[in-house]
């Protein structure tokens, strides 16, 4: 117990270093690009401005003159008091509760977009894996692929003019029926989910062929392996084979495999935010981009960076408890 | 595993076979291509018009040959592509291969460094990075390799891990083989099937997040490339207007490539570990016998 | 086949700002675009309105306005009866705190207004009096349209900056916030409100729309009943859905967009060359491959239809170089020393330079991009090699104000008067050296005679006098050629007759239909009333 | 002794492992000292896990000691070259590995991997590398040569890996080599043969052998002399005869009691508790004492130093005399 | 009436380069309580032959001859169900890297009750714990251990599991592929001697696979000696003491060094086992038989009665 417990103390530490590392990246990229970011961000009022005017904005957004390594710790005590800054594009509001609204749609969206994937695409790759060469083991594998070979928001489009607009189907674009209040209630909830199906359905065939393949590979390793032909030899029914033995132990790298899909998940989820006007994190990111609103950026940048180190953390936890190996 | 010999056994491996066809198809018309066509930014045409003997895939909504534009759009996004996937292999050798062969506080600083751009996501960061940076296909690649070469790293530097531990690393030692030689001569040539996996890992990985940038308007837009193609399908309302064939060649070319590429690698991950092979000769001899539970399947008279 | 709830009877839904969640935001004078669009289009009200349209002042808060002395001080007429929407008497003091709160916060005072006002005051018949440091008349309009606030309330802010007036105050039609949330907001009316009847729309919806394209798929289905847009195709696509309902109307009333020559570089010191590029140019087609046919060709001078009152009556259409004539672009380069040479044919100048230039353009404005890739092939065919190289917003606009450019699209100042728009074009009193950023005048290309004529400008209120600088300052513009004027920009509007009617269109001009220009959209939704059908209709649609 | 090869003095390697709450270390190898004369065969025996493959290792400069002092010919290495061993080290001590399958490069020819002693050490010309290739091939049995050179690994059986393996070593005409375990991994109708070339080996070129096994029998056909190591320490040495016909160290007992021999000794118990050797953070005192039948108290509490005997035999136990390690070291 | 009795076995591996017949016309008894041990070089066949007469390979094994009878039952003619029940039941098997065959992330107890449970699933819980527990005293384990997970426990111990659980239903035949090859040879005598306690007193009968012919010297009551696929003899210990009939079994002998006696010089086979690919005509022993004669290189000989139920396959011997 001991040992599990300093295992993710130091995981945590780990995801602490590397949250610092995106912390502090965000603290330089733009510094280290070329321009004065006051200049840049007020571009954008295409010189209405009076100079005293800007000289107070700047005042505003915390623009200063001082030294790099003081800003530098402004910066920090500032994000360590939750406050990430003031959105340009939505002025006075502060970062935080421009995010806040997005974050928990972005969370759902992916969330149950990468879980239903996951878990579809490894009992398939289990099952491909168990009954090798079969018919779902030829067939399914380059089919998955050819799909998942569509860019993401490809196919949001394309699912989004078939199934929303040409059939009416599924609705355009937000995250819950208008006339409904967000809460627990049950045409809320009803909603969100029929609001979310056809984007997670897209982020879900475009991502399947990987955790199939992934899943039906490491099991075709694991089927190979001394404990199946042991616990097969043992007479074990062979549903607890397929399940306890190889499923379980094929699923471990697998779940590894998952934390690292998470950012790069989460980036596809932004896509398709934008195409299915999804109110949430990816559409305030382009928005920002486009907006110019460097803070709103990095503020974006900084959230979703700690919501996929949290979620590692979490696949951790869970590592930990599916394998005992990591409490050694 | 020396070049020649694993091209050999991609050659046999029917799905590398096929991939390695379709990849070399797309290099062939990035090559050639842009001069067999017309000129994919004139605006020759009559805007939305579509697929006819004259415009194979129609027009776009400011009258450009939409084939002309796939076509050429081809060389841009693929150069990138394997650009993006060389330097990101390369990177990921040079860090993952230093850090798995000299070990010790190397190995734990070049790992924390991997294991934190790992779990940075990446396409925000991408988006981030190119929202300052000028936009065009170099400011991409860059933040492409930015953002890719950990996972190469880390992958490499754990197949290095368990080479130099190997005894015919230690034996190179022995003889006193210096590291270098030791790292090109003994531990690279074994990661070479590795190595092209992960090569095209990558350029698939930096196709899909090129053409994503480029659809967002991240990229150059007065460039043709099959990102651009879509950015401008998307701004023309390309499928609102039922032009659907400004956005669906390109769609099927990425995803064509992809898959082609992706087929390669299955090959390439059979020729590493032939238990892998969906189709081997003895899956399908043995189709009809398998038993499903595991136990030795019994013919009478044998195979032979 | 639709699925989303749809407006009750009496509603009007607009699409404005394009966000994908909406953040509860009043607050009159933060810059465009950060406040919600209702603001300053039915919430807040100035004293006068602009209207683009007819090019007069439309009384509003204010009954009238007179200038004393040559623009040295300006007096606004409040209007009275006028409540605010918490039944407090709207008042000249709220107007003179208004003025004064921007001087006091030069945060808020984004229009620069406190750059000529030297004092804000009533005097003993309650007008609002404004004084001013230096004549400038053309401060008029910024002053008529500043949004009046509530002292009453306003003055117990403690930080008016980053108040965020969840709850307006304020005179306009639309003063309640029925619902707020991310993803939809409502307006309901100002039952206080001053126009006796007015308005006849119960509340205005504001769904939030990410994208151009989301907003162009709930105009077709219907679902709005106004939009400020920009929709390709829109006859086929939108007009062609419901004929009866569906209309859009885009007048290029407003300024234009230039093709600017810096002067950063040699060549373009010279007239000719400069005029040779603009002839060389093929609006047409620019206007079919950027715009879509939406707008039209510029005048000789560049001045849209929105100042047609102050066109020089004497300039043809055909005079000058705002037209397509390669053949004299290729003249006019020849005699001023550019030949075309060699293998490529491209021109080079007297002293061995080639003729090759980069046209600079922002990334994402993909209109413009369009527009500069017509522009580069039109100049190849006169022998100038010029290529596209686009920009992202930040680095093309850093490039742009230092002058460090050859070529770029953009954008000009514009206003009620020509002043803003010939200034910015050529008075050396606007021209900074290389390296320094400016607002105005990108190219640096200063006319001496113009300094003189723009401030006479600024010292008169007399539009006789005023129109004679124009002319002069337009003859100067043809003569010089400082700016290339490419199309003019067209104010975007998209209505539906199903649930109201009453819109500006073509046939009835009485203001620019676009949502894009508060405050004229309050004369619009001060006109608006049911269609006499709507009931039935939403019957009809809710099925 | 003037024809002293290798000296070893109170070698050890400390591994530091656990993770924050409980650091530990392993003491792999801890307090070794022994010599190698010119064309002798030492035998290291013990359990596995005892570090024998950790010594060999040391002495072929694979591995860092962390105390301890490496003679060759008088000199000591580790001080001068302390991070690496230099050519003239690597051309005079050699290694041979357990695992035939993988101690040849899959991507390298036979010829490849007899060449590249031959060029690094420069001990011979590139126009005569075939031949002498050849000639090492048939040195080690692989006749004929020319049918083996230009093979890869893989088309070569374990045998005739092991045998390429021992070509290489024997390509830098070393003085000593160290082979780890060199026929456990090879069929029982082949061990043979590669022992029989070892002792050839060291007849006709006075290569000195340290020969790591687990094999007792083996390592008393081959060896001179036999050092038996427990969790890291040597607890005796002795000529092999001397140590097969009466074993005086409770654990070298109780390795002869297990291993197989006709006639069965099945049925007679083993003379020890069963139990796994201590080496981490290891307390004071003999490492063998908790599974020893004839422990005493002070074995517990000290660790046991050599006592000499006869033939230059020598013992680590409180059965034999009364010396304290400490003692000795701090000597 | 014979517990096992396999004869004329054929099994082949479908490769990707054609059949490979790994087991080859392979015949051999086996009687209630008796040691028969099974020795041959690496790659010789002995585990394919057990596995397949177990039917416990999966493909791409084939057995494409011969038949497997057990207590009677025809072993090639069961349905998966019938041999999910023979198994463990009535014949174990402690596979030859028995290390690694427990599931990592199990505890033992997880694994000893889901052997259990698949057998008699009407005991309870708690009656499948105390018999697990029983189990592990039973081969000198702390049942404390049955919490543990396998990567916690040493080499033997995970090996005495092992045999625990092959145990556990208490079969009339247990297979020993190499129980102990993986292990030091202190504990491979403590193991050897439990087992052989054990199957003293339950009176199992064992099939012991190993390549280590002084070990099964000591305690097999019938040896048998594959070379390439073939048995090539088979019968009573003693005659093996002797020092074999068979040419190959000869070398095999002499090649074990001697702990005690003289030392002599290294004797061995020379060259190297065939491959399984391509095996010499003939006998396949022949390119390194000392005795080769004309008919050895041409003609396959077959196992022949020589002497006290001893039977080789050799022409020279025969
Ligand atoms: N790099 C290392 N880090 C930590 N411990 C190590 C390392 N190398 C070896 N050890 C430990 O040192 C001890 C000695 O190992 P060594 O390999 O020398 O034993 P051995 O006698 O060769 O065993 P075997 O007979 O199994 O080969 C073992 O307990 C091993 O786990
Ligand atoms: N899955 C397989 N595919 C192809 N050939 C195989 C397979 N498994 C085993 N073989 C071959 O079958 C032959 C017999 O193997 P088997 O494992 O039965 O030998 P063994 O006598 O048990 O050897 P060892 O002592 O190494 O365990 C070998 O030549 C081996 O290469
Ligand atoms: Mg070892
Ligand atoms: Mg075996």
């Amino acid at each position: 117990m001991n040992r599990s417990i300093e295992y993710l103390l130091r995981r945590l530490g780990f995801y602490a270093l590397a949250a610092w590392v995106a912390i502090t990246l965000n603290f330089l990229i733009p510094r280290m690009m070329p321009g004065d970011p006051a200049q840049i961000m007020f571009a954008r009022f295409k010189g209405e401005m009076s100079p005293s005017a800007i000289a107070a904005l700047r005042e505003t957004f915390g623009i200063t003159d001082a030294p790099i390594w003081q800003q530098y710790f402004t910066y920090l005590r500032h994000l360590l008091s939750g406050d990430m800054g003031v959105s340009v594009s939505n002025f006075p509001e502060p970062v935080v509760s421009v995010i806040a609204t997005g974050l928990s749609w972005s969370i759902f969206l992916a969330g149950s977009a990468l879980i239903i994937s996951f878990i579809l695409g490894t009992s398939l790759g289990a099952l491909a894996a168990w009954r090798r060469g079969g018919l779902l083991d030829s067939i399914a594998p380059p089919l998955l692929a050819l799909l998942g070979a569509f860019p993401y928001f490809w196919m949001a489009m394309l699912a989004l003019f078939i199934f929303g607009f040409g059939l009416g189907w599924f609705p355009l674009w937000h995250a819950y029926p208008e006339g409904t209040s967000p809460g627990l209630n049950l045409p809320f909830i009803l909603g969100a989910f029929y609001h979310a199906a056809l984007p997670a359905a897209t982020m879900i065939i475009a991502s399947l062929g990987g955790w199939m393949l992934a899943m039906r590979n490491t099991m075709v390793g694991i089927l190979g392996s001394d404990y199946i032909t042991y616990a097969r030899a043992r007479g074990l029914a062979p549903r607890r084979v397929l399940i306890r033995y190889a499923a379980r132990n094929a699923l471990l790298p697998n779940i590894t495999g998952f934390g690292m899909a998470l950012g790069f998940v989460l980036g596809g989820a932004l896509l398709t935010e934008i195409i299915f006007s999804y109110p949430g994190q990816g559409y305030l990111l382009i928005q920002a981009v486009r907006a110019q609103d460097y803070p709103l950026m990095q503020g974006l940048f900084l959230t979703i960076t700690l919501a996929v180190l949290g979620a590692n953390w979490l696949v951790d936890i869970v590592t930990l408890m599916l394998d005992p190996r990591t409490r050694r | 595993m020396n070049p020649a010999l694993l091209f050999k056994q991609m050659l046999a491996n029917r799905k590398a076979r096929a991939g390695m066809i379709i990849f070399g198809l797309f290099v062939l018309v990035s090559l050639v291509g842009p001069w067999l066509v017309q000129d994919p930014t004139a605006f020759t045409a009559v805007p939305h018009q579509s697929p006819s003997w004259e415009h194979w895939f129609g027009t776009t909504g400011q009258g450009q040959d939409v084939f002309a534009q796939t076509i050429v759009g081809t060389r841009v996004t693929l150069a990138v592509g394997c650009a993006t996937g060389f330097l990101v292999v390369l990177l990921g050798a040079v860090i993952g291969g230093i850090a798995g062969y000299l070990g010790g506080r190397t190995d734990d600083l070049l790992s924390l460094l991997i294991n934190v751009f790992l779990v940075m996501p990446g396409l925000p960061l991408m988006v981030v990075l190119a929202a300052w940076l000028p936009p065009g296909p170099m400011t991409i690649l860059s933040v492409l390799v930015l953002t890719g070469w950990a996972w190469n790293a880390r992958v490499l530097r754990a197949q290095t891990l368990s080479l130099a531990q190997r005894d015919f690393v230690l034996a190179a030692k022995v003889s006193g083989e210096s590291t270098l030689r030791i790292v090109t001569a003994e531990i690279l040539p074994n990661m070479l099937s590795l190595m092209t996996s992960s090569f095209i890992g990558a350029t698939i990985y930096a196709i899909g997040a090129q053409v994503g940038l480029e659809f967002l308007g991240l990229g150059d837009i007065s460039k043709v490339t099959w990102g651009t193609n879509l950015y401008w399908a998307s701004n023309d309302s390309a499928l609102l207007l039922g032009s659907w064939w400004t956005f669906v060649p390109t769609g099927f070319c990425i995803a064509l490539l992809g898959f082609g590429l992706t087929l390669i690698n299955f090959g390439v991950d059979e020729i590493a570990n032939p238990q892998l092979a969906t189709e081997s000769r003895w899956a399908r001899k043995l189709k009809n016998r398998a038993t499903a539970d595991g136990s030795t399947p019994v013919v009478a008279g044998g195979v032979r | 086949k639709q699925n989303e709830t749809k407006a009750r009877p009496g509603v009007l839904t607009v699409a404005q700002e394009q966000q994908s969640s909406w953040v509860r935001n009043f607050h009159p004078f933060l810059p465009m675009g950060v406040a919600r669009w209702g603001t300053s289009a039915g919430i807040y009200e100035p004293l006068m309105i602009f209207n683009r349209m007819t090019g007069e002042y439309v009384p509003w808060l204010a009954t009238s306005y007179v200038w004393r002395g040559n623009a040295e001080a300006l007096v606004f007429t409040i209007r009275e009866g006028v409540l605010w929407s918490d039944g407090e008497p709207f008042t000249a003091a709220d107007v003179v705190y208004t003025f004064n709160l921007l001087k006091e916060n030069p945060a808020l005072d984004t229009g620069g207004l406190w750059d000529y006002l030297s004092s804000v005051e009533l005097d003993e018949e309650g007008r609002v009096v404004m004084v001013f440091s230096r004549p400038y008349s053309p401060g008029l309009m910024s002053l008529a349209q500043l949004p009046i606030v509530p002292r009453h309330v306003w003055s117990k802010l403690k930080d008016p900056i980053t108040f965020t007036n969840p709850n307006p105050v304020a005179t306009g039609p639309f003063t309640e916030v029925l619902s707020f949330e991310s993803q939809v907001y409502e307006l309901g009316r100002n039952p206080l409100y001053w126009k006796e009847g007015y308005p006849k729309v119960e509340a205005l919806r504001f769904p939030a729309f990410p994208t151009n394209e989301q907003v162009t798929l709930a105009l077709i289905n219907g679902e709005l009943d106004w939009a400020g847009s920009f929709v390709p195709a829109i006859d086929r696509i939108f007009v062609a859905k419901d004929p009866e309902h569906h209309g859009y109307w885009f007048p290029a009333v407003a300024g234009s967009v230039y093709l600017y020559p810096s002067q950063w570089v040699k060549a373009f010191h010279d007239v000719r060359v400069r005029k040779a590029l603009s002839l060389a140019l093929d609006r047409e087609m620019i206007n079919r491959v950027a715009m879509y046919n939406y707008t039209r060709l510029p005048e000789p001078a560049g001045l849209s239809d929105g100042y047609a009152k102050w066109r020089h009556p004497d300039i043809k259409p055909v005079d000058g170089w705002v037209h397509f004539d390669p053949a004299a672009a290729s003249r006019l380069l020849d005699e001023a020393g550019y030949r075309r040479s060699g293998k490529t044919g491209m021109r080079t100048g007297p002293d061995g330079d080639p003729m090759s230039f980069e046209i600079s353009v922002i990334a994402g404005w993909s209109d413009w991009v369009r527009a500069c890739q017509v522009m580069a092939r039109n100049l190849q065919a006169v022998g100038i090699d010029a290529k596209v190289k686009a920009y992202d917003f930040t680095g093309w606009f850093e490039k742009v104000q230092r002058g460090e450019f050859e070529l770029s699209i953009g954008w000009a100042d514009d206003g009620p008067t020509p002043y803003r728009v010939f200034r910015g074009i050529m008075a050396t009193e606007t021209v900074k050296p290389f390296g320094d950023n400016t607002y105005v005048n990108w190219h640096r290309f200063g006319n001496q005679e113009a300094d003189d004529l723009l401030a006479r400008f600024e010292r008169t209120v007399e539009f006789s006098e005023q129109r004679k600088i124009a002319w002069r300052l337009q003859e100067i513009y043809i003569e010089d050629a400082p700016a290339i004027p490419i199309f003019l920009n067209p104010s975007w509007g998209e209505y539906n007759t199903r649930r109201f009617v009453g819109w500006p269109t073509a046939e009835n001009p009485y203001v620019r239909l676009s949502t894009n220009h508060p405050p004229e959209p309050l004369i619009v939704m001060t006109r608006l009333y049911p269609a006499p059908d709507s009931a039935s209709a939403q019957k009809g649609d809710t099925q | 002794m003037a024809d002293k090869l290798l000296d070893i003095q109170h070698l050890g390697v400390h591994f530091a492992i656990g993770g924050l709450f409980d650091k530990s270390t392993l003491r792999a190898v801890h307090d070794v000292h022994f010599s190698v004369d010119r064309g002798d065969i030492v035998a290291l025996v013990g359990e596995s896990g005892s570090g024998k493959s950790t010594i060999a290792k040391l002495i072929c400069r694979l591995e860092k000691p962390t105390s301890g002092k490496i003679l060759l010919d008088g000199k000591d290495v580790l001080e001068t070259e302390p991070h690496a061993a230099g050519k003239e080290y690597r051309k005079r001590v050699q290694m041979i590995f357990q695992y035939p399958f993988g101690s040849l490069n899959p991507v390298h020819t036979v010829a490849y991997h007899l060449s590249r002693p031959l060029q690094l050490h420069q001990i011979i010309r590139s126009n005569d590398l075939r031949p002498r290739i050849l000639q090492l091939l048939e040195t080690v049995g692989l006749r004929p040569a020319e049918d083996f050179i230009d093979k890869f690994p893989h088309s070569l059986s374990g045998g005739q890996r092991q045998r390429v393996a021992i070509a290489r070593a024997l390509a830098t005409e070393p003085d000593l080599i160290c082979a780890d375990e060199p026929t456990s991994m090879l069929d029982v109708s082949i061990r043979m043969d590669i022992l029989r070339l070892l002792t050839d080996l060291r007849k006709e070129q006075q290569t000195a052998f340290i020969f790591v096994t687990h094999d007792l029998a083996a390592a008393r056909q081959l060896a001179d002399r036999i050092l038996v190591l427990y969790a890291g320490q040597l607890v005796e040495e002795a000529t092999s005869d001397d140590l097969i016909a009466d074993p005086k160290h409770p654990y070298a007992q109780l390795l002869l009691a297990a291993a197989p021999q006709q006639g069965g000794s099945l049925d007679t118990p083993l003379p020890a508790k069963p139990g796994a050797p201590k080496n981490v953070d290891p307390q004071p005192g003999c490492a063998f004492a908790e599974r020893c039948s004839q422990a005493m108290d002070v074995c517990r509490q000290q660790t046991p130093g050599w006592t000499w005997m006869e033939n230059k035999r020598r013992v680590r136990c409180y059965l034999y005399g009364d010396t304290r390690a400490d003692e000795e070291t701090t000597k | 009436m014979s517990l096992l009795q396999v004869e004329n076995l054929m099994v082949d591996y479908l490769t990707p380069d054609g059949a490979l017949r790994a087991v080859d016309g392979v015949s051999f008894e086996l009687k209630r309580g008796e040691i028969l041990g099974l020795v041959g070089e690496s790659g010789s066949g002995k585990s394919t032959a057990a596995m397949a007469a177990m039917r416990i390979l999966g493909p791409p094994a084939l057995i494409t001859g011969g038949e497997v009878l057990f207590d009677g039952r025809d072993v090639l003619r069961m349905s998966a169900e019938q041999l999910r029940r023979w198994h463990w039941r009535e014949i174990s098997i402690v596979m030859q890297s028995a290390l690694n065959a427990l599931n990592p992330v199990l505890t033992m107890q997880e694994h000893f009750l889901d052997t259990i449970a698949a057998h008699r699933p009407e005991l309870s819980n708690a009656e499948m714990l105390t018999r697990a527990a029983e189990l592990l005293k039973m081969v000198d384990i702390d049942p404390r251990h049955l919490n543990s997970y396998p990567h916690e426990l040493s080499g033997g111990m995970r090996q005495r599991v092992v045999i625990a659980l092959a145990l556990t239903l208490n079969p009339p035949l247990l297979i020993m592929d190499e129980p102990t090859t993986a292990l030091d040879v202190v504990v491979e005598r403590e193991i050897l001697k439990r087992v052989l306690q054990l199957q003293k007193e339950m009176g199992f009968a064992i099939l012991f696979i190993t390549h280590d012919l002084s070990l099964l010297l000591e305690f097999a009551t019938r040896l048998g000696v594959l070379y390439a696929g073939r048995l090539v003899a088979i019968g009573p210990t003693e005659i093996f003491r002797q020092g074999g009939i068979h040419p190959y079994t000869q070398g095999l002998l002499q090649a074990v060094p001697q702990l005690r006696g003289k030392r002599e010089a290294f004797k061995s086979i020379p060259g190297s086992p065939p491959s399984l690919k391509k095996p010499p005509n003939g006998c396949r022993f022949h390119p390194r038989c000392p005795l080769v004669e004309e008919r050895c290189r041409k003609e396959q000989p077959v196992l022949k009665h020589v002497q006290h139920g001893h039977q080789v396959a050799c022409h020279v011997r025969t």
